[in-house]
């Protein structure tokens, strides 16, 4: 965002921002104030997650699911300042990967970077980071192994996160091609929606899968874990500003209007095939939510509304589709995060009409650069992932037994139950 | 003395017991269940298409009466909760050799 | 609000708040900063208020509650950008009612508002008809279907809020009379809460409703719902200071203190009743926060009490009315926000103190202002609700079948259930 | 905190803060919106603090466990803005306790003190004063009157916390001694974890406790709870900068990296004794949480890690002691917070070195200085709790009866239930 | 072999089943139910106001013992359960045909 | 007719209800209950250290069957229920006096 940034006002943005970029670079107290809290909000939804994805689990297993986020938002949080920064936002090795420069915060401090201390884009971005790899956790709830999912968490930030960060936003080779991707859609979305797919297929499917029933056993709580995304998602879209300007107000309404616009599209579609579904508001809205990250404050309110009502149709028929292959990603990370976030992408080079130009306002070039952001992400995201996953599953193994994925994991992993 | 266990759908559990009251049939234990039999589960919707639960809510009430009154709170069961579709459910009628009333070590009739 | 805060400033707000109202208008990042999270707060009491109604409903009904809610925030978000802004806000047609300037969100850009975008205006004032439309919920719970209170809360928006937010902030009659309403004590509280009292008198009661028990089923969940309200409620009411200054502090300190004041109240009311009640503190907290929304940045903290000691007494014992009445507007819309957003209109007449003068600072005529607001919004909601529940229910009809109730709304008009 | 800050001007801070704090005292807006936004966050820990300890009692008990909590922020509202703000921050009385000038809110208005309203200011530090209540009642649940609650939570803050945050940051000795505090470690923690032990003490074991199992009923609640509590500290500790500047930064990353290091380290912790448990990484959480908030805008981040760390190491084994003694403590306010606080206070003196320096950075005095201060309040916050806890017990009585106890409180103290 | 299904207060299961067990009485199933008797529901606060709930939470616990042991178990039941006041709760005793433990198809009273 | 009651590890019942269903045994009432036997509880863990639940989850299905079909559902169940490990379940069989079908109020072994 950052690079972004500088790298857009070329394109037409300084006009727009001028109130907020001073030349000679200060920190500004309001663009802080709006950074720290939307950096508070982007936290926020990490556990959102785990509650979205806790409710649909059975209740032998909502702690293990809440419990994969957890430990992913208390590991991350560490790594990303021991060497995660530095890896996505050091200086550019070849475009691919950010050098040692920041190891351990060296040369992170309160000085400003852009109109806000360097500490709180860092922190922003970390918070980025810990919701991406909390994400592919959805793709192998009731079944993985706790200490297989550490590890290959730690290596999929390290070897995956990272890199891609850098591409799009640390100065590597897609933000120097000209990719749009406001506040993720590539780095955050498609990223984990790929490579829960790639890891839920090394993985395999849960026992009972097909026959028997996994019920959600709390869909309140999954609206709750929906809601916190919604909210935090403000934070992470119009907080991508990195300024409290226009440009944030922008990304603000367009968040909350290609979400209602999808959630909207999904009730009726599942409507049609039976009744407005509750899962299904609740779904088609993240699918919004995802949909409308790239491309936040490039586009107008309207073409929000096309792009939710996109999202919410592709992001439903993928969920299909992955069912009637049956393929056991358990939670749709790959239909939501990763096909919205492909729509997403797309749509950015469409729609974008502020501060950049895609297809509707005569550049059709934009399209291409954004497929390949997408490809590039898609290919590289899946790989890598499998590769991984391979490896954790040999060396000690990706899976429960049997018998404790029967019991549950929250008694045999964690030694807990949730309710008494 | 018998034990009546009855297991019907939960939406008629405040008519059964209304008409039980009326007609002085007050001690009752409920449990809320779930059933099979020839309504075989349902169906419900996931976040897109849907998906099955082999078992439905249902209520088991348990009522041990006197041998004369059996007949009577079976028909009152039968009358208030039935609509008519599968899956409205059974009466078991069975032996009961005592009764005690935990509070004052009554037994048999007088406990009931 | 922005066009109150214009009207007020020759009233003696200026001084006060001279740090943060520029003459030549501009963007000021820290109103924005301020704005942008008030917002994030506002819709964040929408999912709240669902929480809050989802937990005092049975088992078999809490995802139909809580759908009531989130179509509705899906539904407002989108229709707002369309033509609900415009209605509102637009340039006005006789004081009544808002032109269509700003269909489509025409010429609503991130210009400054006074200091902030005026897109992000729009969207605060977005969630503000949300939550209203939301409120009425209330009213039908268990009982009303689906389909019906769509089309019933798409016609109220256009035909009840968006007038009455007009005549109130958005430069019509109301406004020009001088009525106090510093954030929606008649647009939104007086407003919703009349109308779920017309709807739910059109629908009819519950089935069973007086002889068969409707206990909350989950209060907990009514805490978490009052709790994000009394949370978000600070946007809701400091926010509307549209700038973060001293009114915004002031506002804030009043909303806590008359909340608590009132959920004090609440509470040793029901202790003389029978023993300290959880569902009365939260009760008598949305009291006092819905009786200072008015008065917020207009009276002192000490009023405040006040204020919030005669919301929970107004209300406990409206509520107490309606049950003696046999009428079933099942969560109470009209004992707490109608009666007491009319008590908090009234209060505000009385008490204001700051930036405007009530009754014991020597002004008795604002509380006459304040009744004609008050009346004003009573007959007008009522009549144009009562109106359109019969339009509708003629139409498609309001309610479930009685079978329908009975199996419960969340399997019989959505085929799902809360808890496996 | 404002007090602190004049005082550490000297010591190094002016030059970090320049940009945020102004010769002549005037309004700023990025600085407001940031108080503004940190004391709702403060807000929402409260309620946090009720889910956190209610998902952990038995069902029967789940809501007297919230309601202590509300009937806290209720109460402690409408006390600090009659007297208790004056108590701690009036002009010191012989640097103890503040005096009568600000009863009422006297003098308490909409003008700068620093670069923000007076009023927020004082909005802020009530809800620091209400937590710190509400985290005693942890000590307590399942078992207290509520009546006697509230009789003790008076006289406590007015006695017990009322004087210490004067000590600390309203003039007092303590803060004149040269104390570092930056956002409430002896103050909110030592304080809280010490009076809960000794209104314990004085309370005694729950029946049973020792061999009836006391099975926490819902843990996902207490997750809910645990991060509302990492979510509401980002205000509590980088709100504590009092401004929107760097140290802000520097607090809210050392916030959330000593919690994840905290959280970690009891999670394998846990796993070393059995398995890596839900409730042990939230509780890992709270402890890192409580240990840096003393140090939070003082310590570099590799400093938090290591605060973090030993947050983990000390809390959990003071826990299991608090266990093998066989003392019904209940919430363990004293292993999480009364420790954790200790061992943040006294890492504060070690690990200093932004805007002060510790013993790592060649200023061994500064232990010694915050060794008095812990033991300051350790003395007197366990003497005057446990006095005014005899007191309350001789005159009203603490317990409930047996029968109540048994029944459980929701019904015996408060006539409802939880679930239906 | 009998069944013994003793209905009683949720707040004394603990207590009935530290009393059992010192007796050697390790073998039961409890379920969580509601009941309604002389003690007829139970009055519950609304926002302001009250309501009625119909039953009362209770807890059965099912036993099945041999037949030398009923009264030993009924007595122990009964003494540690009393409260004295109404909603104590009930002890019924049923025939049991056969018993058979489901991980060895031990029969009768070797599967108790 | 007989009633079997059959207490088995709830991570067992699907198999259960399949093995019975294929039979074609569809009739069946299950209740979530919590059991103790010899294996005596389940020790939890605490925020550091543990604490001993004195109760484990189990599954009772409830079974209305006739005569006849008595060893064949008991064979079924314990065949797919036995882990082999302590706290399998029991099964019980007690007598049935009488059957009811609600909706029709038909009685006897039609009614099942
Ligand atoms: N053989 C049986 N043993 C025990 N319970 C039974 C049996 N058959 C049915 N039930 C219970 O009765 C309920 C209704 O039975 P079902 O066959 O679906 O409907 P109907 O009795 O109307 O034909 C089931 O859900 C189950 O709980
Ligand atoms: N006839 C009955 N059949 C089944 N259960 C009963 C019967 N009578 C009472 N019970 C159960 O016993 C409980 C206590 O009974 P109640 O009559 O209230 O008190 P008491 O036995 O002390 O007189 C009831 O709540 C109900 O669960
Ligand atoms: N005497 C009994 N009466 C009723 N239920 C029993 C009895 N004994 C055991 N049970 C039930 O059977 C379950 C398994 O019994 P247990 O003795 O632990 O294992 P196993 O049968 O494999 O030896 C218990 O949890 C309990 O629910």
């Amino acid at each position: 965002m950052q690079k972004m940034l500088r790298k857009l006002i070329p394109l037409g943005m300084l006009a727009l921002s001028v109130a907020s970029v001073s030349a000679q670079e200060a920190i500004d107290t309001g663009d802080t104030a709006w950074l720290l809290i939307s950096t508070a909000l982007v936290m926020l939804m990490i556990p959102g997650v785990g509650f979205f994805y806790g409710g649909m689990v059975r209740s032998k297993n909502v702690l293990s699911t809440i419990m994969l986020i957890l430990a992913t938002l208390s590991l991350v949080s560490v790594l990303w300042v021991l060497y995660g920064y530095s890896l996505a936002f050091g200086s550019s090795i070849a475009g691919f990967v950010g050098g040692l420069d920041y190891l351990g915060l060296r040369g992170v401090g309160m000085e400003p970077n852009g109109t806000i201390p360097h500490l709180l884009f860092m922190m922003f971005q970390g918070m980025f980071a810990i919701i991406t790899v909390a994400l592919v956790a959805g793709g192998i709830v009731e079944r993985m192994k706790f200490s297989a999912w550490l590890v290959f968490a730690t290596l999929w930030l390290t070897l995956v996160y990272a890199p891609i960060a850098h591409w799009v936003w640390g100065g590597g080779w897609l933000g120097e091609l000209g990719a749009l991707d406001f506040a993720g859609g590539t780095v955050v979305h498609i990223n984990s929606g790929i490579s829960a797919l790639a890891l839920a297929l090394v993985l395999g499917a849960r026992k009972g899968f097909g026959s028997v029933s996994m019920e959600p056993h709390n869909i309140p709580m999954t609206v709750l874990g929906a809601v916190l995304l919604w909210f935090g998602w403000f934070g992470f879209n119009a907080g991508s500003a990195l300024a409290a300007d226009g440009i944030a107000a922008l990304a603000f309404v367009n968040t909350n209007t290609a979400t209602a616009a999808a959630a909207l599209t999904w009730m009726f579609l599942s409507w049609r095939h039976r009744a407005p579904s509750v899962l299904g508001i609740a779904t088609g809205a993240v699918a919004g939510l995802v949909a409308i990250t790239p491309a936040a404050g490039f586009v107008s309110p309207m073409a929000s509304i096309a792009i939710g009502i996109g999202a919410g149709i592709v992001c439903y028929y993928a969920l299909l589709f992955r069912m009637n292959r049956n393929i056991d990603e358990s939670l749709d990370v790959w239909a939501v995060h990763g096909m919205g976030g492909t729509w997403g992408a797309i749509a950015t080079g469409i729609f974008a009409s502020v501060g950049a130009t895609g297809l509707l306002a005569g550049n059709p070039a934009q399209v291409g650069v954004q497929l390949v952001g997408v490809l590039a992400t898609w290919v590289y995201a899946f790989l890598v992932s499998y590769i991984l996953a391979r490896i954790v599953d040999t060396v000690i193994g990706l899976r429960v037994t049997e018998e404790e994925e029967e019991v549950g994991l929250d008694l045999a992993q964690h030694g807990e139950r949730a309710y008494a | 003395m018998k034990k009546i266990e009855a297991v019907i759908r939960p939406e008629r559990l405040e008519a059964v017991r209304e008409a039980l009251d009326a007609q002085g049939f007050h001690g009752m234990t409920v449990t809320r269940v779930e059933g099979r039999g020839r309504q075989k589960g349902i169906t419900l919707q996931w976040r897109a298409g849907e998906y099955r639960v082999e078992f439905l809510p249902k209520v088991k009430i348990e009522m041990v009466v006197a041998e004369q009154d059996v007949e009577k709170v079976v028909d009152i069961i039968c009358s208030t909760a039935a609509t008519g579709k599968i899956g409205d459910g059974k009466i078991f009628i069975l032996p009961v050799e005592d009764v005690v009333r935990v509070r004052t070590k009554e037994r048999g009739k007088d406990a009931i």
